[in-house]
């Protein structure tokens, strides 16, 4: 299935774009999602960093099982204020 | 300043522009003897470097829907009136107000109370991201 | 507005006049990233009483310095920048500000512990009285 | 001795006066003074309030003894903010 992964500061930084569209297995978490998009497309400045994961603009669990067509965004430390 | 919401007194703004602290305070009712607001300043320093500008980063559309569950928790939780956010993104100088919100009530304990809550919440919860630019060039997400 | 006094960034004024708080909260220095003001406002209503508009007493000689022994004991207290106090007397209308106080702080947990202290004992120790008059055209001292 | 006595608020009100020059005994502290005042001048709206004391501007115990030439406040319970 298809998702759609949103990136922000320093990944959209490590990763050259601001969103991807990937293809996923089904069952897949978030956190899944994540830590293989970090171990191809991440390098050292973000490697290890903390995430949250945000789903149709809502926070969700690191084990949301991701569903076709869900627009993911990965979310770094916020340092808004 | 775009796209405010507003429901029961509560508001929740992201923008691109200046925040015009006398209009967005200035806006209240006298039903409330007790008006705190907290403002977040671009500090000229940080971590003893000297701070040129910095850049904000939004995920804007969540930060919109984040910041109005953010308020409308608060006004749940805290007997408050009025409680108003606007963050401001983009490219800002020394000096400039990046976050101003207001809270008001008929008592200061539940304004005070419930503005720090509210806060806390904004720097824990909100999609937004920021990058220092320092006087030697070199930059850094916080 | 008339006589205010300064030292080490701590200001104290007693006046007559409308107080302006853009004018009051615009001229900080860039190097405290929290900014929290207090504005205290005439409610249109007290104790179930609607109140049409209020009159301040003040010991204004007193209230100056003991306004000022206040702001410097709040600097020495705690880790802030500026703490600045205005605060009006004679004959206020519903809605007008009586009282506004504005700290600065690098760091925002101390800034929001300033104030709420600050106005605390302005309320305890700051010689000015309260009339209210009301719309059956009663009035009290409170 | 003279001492120079200020009237505030309620207090202002009820004795009919912004301030009294008062001829008081060596040895008075300035809540003798008060009570004396209350007693003399004062009426229902004032009698029993709670009050404070300062001299030249500043806050005084209840038991501080007037010296000649002091100024003296009476301090009702404070309500500004």
């Amino acid at each position: 299935m298809k998702v759609d992964v949103l990136l922000f500061a320093q990944l959209r930084d490590a990763i050259s774009a601001d969103h991807l569209e990937l293809e996923v297995e089904d069952g897949t978490t978030v956190s899944q999602l994540a830590e293989e998009l970090m171990a191809s497309r991440g390098d050292e400045r973000v490697r290890g960093l903390p995430l949250r994961y945000a789903v149709d603009e809502t926070f969700v669990s690191d084990d949301y099982r991701l569903r076709d067509g869900d627009s993911v965004a990965l979310i770094p430390p916020v340092s808004g204020g | 300043m775009s796209a405010p919401s507003s429901s029961n007194d509560t508001t929740v703004e992201i923008t691109d522009d200046v925040i015009d602290a006398a209009a967005f305070v200035g806006q209240l009712r006298p039903d409330s003897g007790a008006v705190v607001t907290f403002s977040g300043v671009v500090r000229n320093h940080n971590d003893g470097r000297e701070v040129e500008r910095i850049h904000y980063d939004c995920y804007r559309e969540m930060a919109q829907r984040e910041g109005e569950r953010i308020v409308n928790g608060i006004k749940e939780q805290f007997d408050v009136r009025a409680v108003r956010l606007v963050h401001r993104v983009g490219d800002l100088n020394v000096g400039e107000v990046s976050l101003l919100v207001v809270v008001t009530a008929a008592h200061r304990g539940d304004a005070f109370a419930a503005i720090e809550a509210l806060v806390g919440l904004v720097k824990e919860r909100l999609p937004i991201w920021k990058k220092e630019r320092y006087a030697d060039k070199e930059s850094k997400w916080l």
